[in-house]
Order: C-alpha cells, then structure tokens, then sequence
C-alpha cells in the first residue's frame, strides 16, 4: 500500500468524508462511478414502469402522487449523475454506457407493470427495498454520494408510504381490488428480495467495499431487514407473502425465508427478463429522437454567446 | 347545464386533457430537465382540474365529485378546446401546442384574477404565477428552437403551422363564455386575442418564426363537445379503471 | 376454473387479440390488396374467437356470452400468448408475428380436427381451411420480403429476431394443456413444435434469413394471465362501449 | 363535330356501352378519369372514418360486420382503379394525385366519426346517398364504369341496411344511445345532403356529361329522392332530422327542406374541414411506410423471372 493510500485508508477509517479534489485510489473512483450511475440509471429506468400507469390512474389525487414521484425519479437521477460527475466522467458518457448496454440498471425495472396494485407494490416493496439498502449509503465515505443520498432517501420514504397507502385502499376495497393488491404482492415480493444482490457466500468484491465504506452491511444483512420489516406490513394488509417457508423465528427474532430463485435473478441480469428489451429501447429512442432537440439549445447558446461577445 | 358550471368545466378540461397529454412523455423527454420541467407543468394543470372540478361540482350539486367528472363523462359531455387534444408528435409539436396554449392561459387566468366571482378569482390568484412560469417556459423554448438549428427551426416552425388553427377556439365565444363577461366573471375575448397576437408575434419574431395568418380559418366545436377522433381514445385510456370496476374506491 | 373452459378461452383470446391488433391496419396497409387481404386474416380470427368463446360460455354455464368474455375481462383473466400482443410495429413486424403465429395455429388446428371432443374437432375442421390461407399467405409474404431488396430483408430478419422469444410460448404446456392432451383433446406439444421448427426453417431458408437458436429463452405469461404491459392497453380501447354503458344492447 | 364525335354520340345515344379500345373525345376521357378516380380515392379515404372505430365496436358481431364493411370498400376501390386504367391512367399515377392533393374524394370523409352512432349513420346517411347517386350510374355509357358500379351498389346496399340497423339498435336503446344516435343524425345529415353536389343552377359541366350518360339526373334530383327517402325512416327511428324548414308538400309529392349552408361545403372542399388534413396525411404516411414493403415484391419478383429465364 503507497503512502497515499495509507493515508486515504486512515480518514475513512477516522469517519472523515473524501472529497472531489481530494486523491483516491483509481479502484476506488471506479467503483463509485460504477455504483452511482448504475443507482442514477435505475431512477431513471424505473421512471418508466411507473410512466406506464400515470395516464390510467383512477383517481386525480393518485395521478397527481404518482407525476410527482416520477417527477421526483428524474430529480434523483440528476442528483446521481452529478454525484458521479465530481469523479470525472460526464452525463453523457454515463448515459451512452447505458444505451450501449455496458452500464446496468436495477433488474426490478425489467419486470412489467400490469396493474394499478403494481403502483402500490413498487411504492412499499421497491422503494422499501431501496431505502434499506440507501441508508447505510447517507454515511458513505465519499462526501458527494452521501449527500445525494441524503436527499434521496428522505424522498424515498414518502414514495414508500405513498405505496402503502394505495395497497391499503386496495386491500380494503372490492374483492377484485384485493385480488389485484395480492396478484401484485405475488409478482412483487421476489424480485424485491433479489434488489439486495447475490447471497454474501456468491457476492463478490463486497470486502474492499466495506473497507472503504461504500458499502456498509451485507446484502443478506439488508435483505433479512426488508424481510423483518414487511412482513408484519403485508399480514396489516390481510395479504399472503408467496413464500411457504416464511416463518418467524423467536430464537433468532427474524422472519426464517425459503430460497430465491438464483437462477432467474441471473436469468434476467442477463437480458431476459419480460421487459429488459423494451426498457432498454424506450430510453434510447427518446434519447435519439431528442437528439435534435438538445443540438437546438447547444447551437442557441452558442449564437447568444457570439452575439454577446461580438463588439 | 347552469352557464357557470359549464364555463368551470370547459376551463377543468382544457386543463385535465393537457395534464393527460403531457404525461404521456414521463420518461420519454429528450433531456432529464425537460422530463421533470414538463411533469411539473402537467402536475400544476393537474392540481387547477381539481380546483375548477370542485367548483364546479359544487355548484352543480348533483353529487358529482372531481373523479367522476374526470373519469365518468364520454367524449362529447368534454368540453375541452380541440387544440389540446391534438396528438404529442414530436417535441416540437408538444412545446408548440403548449405555447399557443399558455399564451391565452396566462393573459386568462391574470383576467380571472378580477373575476366577479371571488371563488374563481381566489383560484386564478392561486393559479398565476404557475401559469406565469409556463409561459415564460414555453416562450423560451419556442425561441431556443426556432433560433437553433435548421432543423429545429423547420421542426417548429411545422408545428406552428399545423397547430396554428386551433390556436382560435379559445377566442371563439359562445353564449355561454358571453354571459360570463356579460357578468364581469371572465374577460372579453377580443382583449385576449389582441394580447395574445401580440405575444406570439413577439416570441416568434424573436425566434425567427413565421407567424401564420391571423384571419386563417379556424377549428371550433370542442367547447360545445364536438372534438376530434383523438379525445375518445384518450379517454379510453384515461377512464378505464373507473368504468372497469364501478363504485370502487382507490 | 374447468381445464376445457380454460384452454377453450386460450384459443379464442389468442384468435381475439390478433386480430384486434390486425384491424388496427385498416386503410392503412402499404398496398390496396394487402388491406383486404389483413383484413380477411382478421374477419377469419374473429369469426374463429366467436366460435371457441360460444363454446367455452355454453361449457361454463355462467350466463357470460361471447360479449362478456371479450369485453369484460381485465387484462389477468386474458390467456393469449405473450406473442400476439405484441405491437404492430413496421409492416415486417406484423407479418412476422403472424407468421409465427400462423405457423403454430395451423398444425395447432390440423390437430384439433382428431379432436376427442367433437365440438373441437367441428370448429378446427370448420377453421382449417382459413388457417391453411393464412400460413400459405404469411409465409409466401415472408420470402419475398427476406429475399426482396436489402431493406426489406434486414427488417424481416429484424422482426424475426425481436419476435422470437415469443414463438416458444405455445409450446410451452402447463397442467391445462397437459389435461388436453391426455384426454385426447388437444395434440401434444413435442410434436407440434417439431412441426414448426420444420416449417419455419424451410421457408427461412427460402426467405434467405436466418432463424434464431431454437434453444434460445423463451417468454412466457400469457396463457396464466401474467402479460406484457401492451395488453391493458388493448383491452382499455377495446372494451370502451361496454364498460360505459353498461347493460346497453348494441 | 367531326365524323368520330358524330358516331360516338350516335352510340351513346343508341345506349350502346362505350369500351375501353373504343374512340372517345379526350374531354370524355378525362372527365370519365376524374369522376371514377375521385370515386375510387372516396372508397379508400372512407376507410378511414370507419376504421376509427373498428378497434372500439362495442359487440364481436359488429365489429366483424364492420370489418367486412371496410374489406368492401378496399375493394371497391380496387374495381374502380381498375375501371380508371382502362382509360389509359395507371393507379400509381392516380394515388400521386391523391397524395399531391390534385384530386379529390369526398368531402364527406373530412369529417370526423365522434361516437359508435357514427358508424350507423354513415351506413344509413352517407351510404344512402351514395347508392342513389350511383345507381343510375350502373347504366352509364361507359362499360367498365358501369359494371363496376353494378357490384359497387350490390354491396353498398347491404352497408345501408347494416347502418340502418346499428341506427335502430340504438334508437330502441337506453337513453344515452338515443342521445348518441340523435346526434350522429345532427351531424352527418347535412354533410350527406351536400354529397349531391352544388345545386344545379350552380353546377358546371352538367349539360355535357348529361349529354354523354356519364351523369343522368340532377344534384337536386338526387338530393330531393335522398330526403325522400330518408325522412319516414329517421320518423321510424323516432329521430328528428335537424332542419326546422322540412316538411312534406303534398302538391309536389315531395318533402321541401331548408337551404344547405353551402358556404361550409366549399369551406371543407377548399381544406378547412375538421379532417382534411389528418385524412390525407394518414394515407400518405400509409403510403411512404409501405414503399420499402411494395419494392421488396417488385424486386422479389424480378429476381424470380430471371431464375426462371436463366439456361
């Protein structure tokens, strides 16, 4: 280990945040990049499946929460992307990584929407999901990321209740409503558990992430917390968790859970889950069509700042 | 229907069916900024639907809440003109149709603000300085457009054309908006078209557009619930839930 | 629900939905002959649906008719494949998910004329000679195009790529169609899908295209309900009148 | 007139059919091309008003039936191209002039079809107006024209009556389909009286082609024998026609009706209808997508000929 990166070590361990100017190891910087747009892609992937109900919501007041927390999606994707550009690398780039391919998203966003109870699903499940995992990251060791997550999470868990709100009107609805709420908890509940990532025994790169506090719990360790949570959230609900194994455990005092399905997790990481293909096009096709668009802008600025600078 | 709550409905729908429209482009926008720039706007139109529904509902008095006056009329019972039911198209068209749209908007609302009506009154004072802001939005952008590229220009100069005979129907009074200024509720129509003219000269001018001609014909009917083919497929969409589980509570 | 009713719902959903899709290309086809010609396919497809949801209303005994089972179902209690929700697409993507579709529903139907239930066995033979056209047609329209011009044949080979994950669900039996097939009623998957790679592969050669990996993943879903986000869709344009005017005779 | 003039009025005059190998004056022939292109260009645009609600007809057997409607009208424009390339003009010439905007169609289909009552009174109204106007039409003195007005009629005649049913239905139904059904009557009744044309005292090129049997009666015959027929079955509907001058005249036999705002007919024929725009860009677009497809059988089918002429 070089002196530098003694030192660098030394301030993480001593709770101290790293800054852009600050020197860093180049693994490190990588992973950062690596880590923030992949969270900054997901918000803005994870627009659409939510986009998708925004014209069919049955009331004003549900269309008005759900524009406002897409809204809110596109606000944390800003966030990110410039929590990823103090690291040195563009907007531009990121998102060219994403419609090339190269750069991943939160696979929960290759799943369809196929009902209003899915608004409320993703609200409770994916959003609680991805609260669990992000508040760890509000103490993250590099300063840029942990304030934009600051601002995230605080959003986030109006999103979260916001979903459990709509699964609780619809559990306590028509019978129809209920079934719709349990379909969706149905579709829902594994894809939620498989957002923590692999298993620790398969997770790989998780030690020097934790070392440099970028990553602050074990997958397992947030998973089981998801799990503990919303359990006694869904039996509120008068809902049936789809797993037959689930069970509370007073010894351990945490909710025992059968097994995932590893091989579908991996099965639709690598491109064949129900929606990776559409999703993927969607947002380059409304990059390309807004090719035109963003030139505009760049070619005014430019004649504006001509014109200024003219004598 | 009472003149009242139809001059209430027509200004909820105009309001309700843009909101809907510009939904439609929630992830789809062609830069991050716009994305949320154009959901903002389409939540500020959202949440003026429901101060006008409520009004008007009220007044009404039939036990008709804002939902089901959103979710519960068929196409020719909306009275919303039929500029803001044409199709999204491209980004141009969506900006252009949002500036002919804002122009009237705001220069109606500031009239509304000395409405007889303190309640219609209360509503636009609320409702200004959002309406200031879309304007000021949309304007910017028709000018960054039509002066940016080639493209961009003829891009938005087609939409100003094509869009440009539905851009009367606000102006086009009926009995029903004349009795609202025979009552001093809303303003005369020939102050507003005389400002908005105006306005649209001056941004297209500074966007180097064409403005098409002021005496071309003009598009009329939606107020009177006489739309295009496109408002009965928004609807469908739009509706669906509540007309596929009646009496349900959401 | 019965196994027949379900797998009787199956064939007329699939046979539904197609050609709902198929009749959005009214007046809008690439030439005269292929406006009708489609639109034959479609007349054929609902002529089809009518005849299994007849059967499948009578079999459930539950005072729903033809109407009701197309117009009054949300999207989860639909059971067509994925495949033929699919959207239209370019000219190449329509007939490609015909093709496929066309392919399968003729063996399919073939089969079903040995039927151990006879009203089955009536309506694959009543069916067999418009299914017959339509693989003969589809197929011929794909040679020409995978071997027309460079353009027609990249978009050709394009939709037979996007498509593909889609073919496979027909073929992919769950305890209903095993319950058809040991009851005599229904052929047996392996052999159905021998028949298609076969077919597919010898008018893809022809075509000069290239077929996809037989062993590639395919999609599945539809036949329990589970769709892709285009159904809802679908269903909101397609069951407008119904679900608004409810009870009306039309 | 010259010798050929003389022979060919005689034969006309005789009710001898004028074939395609005939002689004709150019005038005949080009006024034969314009009325049956213009007909055939009105069957393949009125797809369109039809087609809006194809995917919304609210009963499987009505959407069939509308479907088979529509296939009938494709197919009348098929018959009555063929009948224009007799004349020396091919169909690719004369969808430029569609597409260009030189030609015409109706201008009836420049307006939109606003509620499932539209398709009735399409069938009853427009369809109606268009068998009387031509059924004198299977008699005229050109041969391909007048045999494929022949088939033309056959079918049209079931549309009507399928119109006149939907109307019916409607008309016995709840009273939402009553209003519905009103207020097609309201808005296409017009518009399918100004179908006849200007009134004969404003009509051009009457005198001539009355002369040569390609027009047989008058546009004010045709209307009146429209209102005539019309008026007892709209009573039969218990529909009110919307025209507070109509009633019968039991001295002339005929109903008396009021006068026809002809300033909003050369209003939609000059552009300004509420679809002409939308109706012509639909099919040029259907046009421009489909040229890669129509090129791809061309050279398909080149490429076959010369297989089949190789050694």
């Amino acid at each position: 280990m070089s002196a530098d990166e003694r030192a660098f070590q030394a301030r993480i361990d001593d709770g101290i945040k790293i800054e852009a100017k600050d020197w860093m190891p180049e693994a490190y910087r990588k992973t950062l990049i690596r880590q923030i747009s992949q969270h900054a892609h997901s918000e803005i992937v994870g627009q659409l499946p939510e986009g998708n109900w925004v014209t069919r919501a049955p009331t004003l007041k549900r269309k008005s929460i759900l524009l406002a927390k897409i809204q809110d999606e596109a606000g944390h994707g800003l966030y990110l992307y410039s929590a990823a550009e103090t690291l040195g690398v563009s907007r531009d780039e990121l998102l060219r990584a994403l419609h090339s391919g190269k750069a991943k998203y939160s696979s929960i966003f290759n799943y369809p929407t196929l009902s209003w109870a899915d608004m409320g699903a993703i609200g409770w499940l994916v959003d609680g999901s991805a609260i669990i995992n992000q508040i760890p990251l509000c103490r993250c060791s590099y300063g840029p990321y942990a304030r934009a997550m600051i601002r995230v999470c605080k959003e986030e868990s109006f999103h979260a209740r916001q979903g459990y709100d709509i699964m609780l009107s619809l559990a306590r609805g028509t019978p129809a409503q209920k079934a719709m709420a349990q379909d969706a908890l149905n579709r829902w509940w594994w894809p939620s558990l498989m957002m923590f990532g692999p298993s620790d025994a398969a997770s790989v790169n998780s030690a020097q992430s934790a070392q440099w506090r970028i990553k602050l719990f074990s997958n397992d360790e947030l998973r089981q917390r998801m799990v503990d949570q919303t359990v006694p959230q869904a039996e509120f609900l008068g809902l049936t968790v789809p797993d037959p194994d689930l069970r509370w455990n007073a010894e351990t005092g945490h909710y025992d859970f059968g097994a995932i399905d590893w091989a579908e997790f991996h099965n639709v990481l690598q491109g064949n889950g129900p929606c990776n293909r559409e999703r993927l096009q969607t947002r380059v096709q409304a990059w390309d069509d807004g090719e035109w668009f963003r030139d505009a802008l760049v070619a005014h600025a430019d004649k504006q700042r001509n014109q200024e600078s003219a004598p | 229907m009472d003149d009242k709550v139809n001059y209430l409905l027509r200004l909820g729908d105009n309001a309700l069916i843009l909101s809907q429209q510009l939904s439609r482009w929630c992830g789809k926008g062609p830069a991050l900024e716009e994305d949320m720039a154009l959901t903002n706007v389409a939540l500020d139109l959202l949440g003026q639907t429901r101060l006008w529904y409520d009004y008007a509902a009220e007044l009404e008095g039939a036990g008709r809440d804002e939902d089901a006056l959103a979710f519960l009329r068929d196409a020719h019972e909306f009275k919303n003109c039929l500029l803001l039911e044409q199709p999204n198209g491209n980004y141009a068209d969506t900006l252009m149709r949002q500036f002919y749209f804002d122009t009237w908007h705001y220069f109606l609302i500031e009239g509304l603000t000395r409405s007889a009506d303190p309640r219609i009154a209360a509503i636009a004072e609320k409702s200004l300085k959002e309406v200031t802001y879309h304007l000021r939005r949309s304007g910017d952008l028709i000018v960054r457009l039509g002066d940016g590229t080639d493209v961009s220009h003829a891009k938005t100069q087609a939409a100003a054309n094509a869009l440009w005979m539905y851009s009367g129907e606000v102006f086009a009074y009926d009995t029903v908006d004349e009795a609202m200024v025979a009552a001093g509720i809303a303003p005369a129509a020939a102050d507003l078209r005389a400002q908005w003219l105006a306005h649209v000269d001056e941004v297209f001018t500074e966007a180097t557009l064409t403005m098409p001609p002021a005496d071309a014909w003009m598009q009329s009917g939606g107020k009177q619930g006489r739309h295009s083919e496109h408002l009965g497929y928004i609807l469908a969409e739009m509706q669906f839930l509540q007309r596929a589980y009646p009496g349900a509570t959401w």
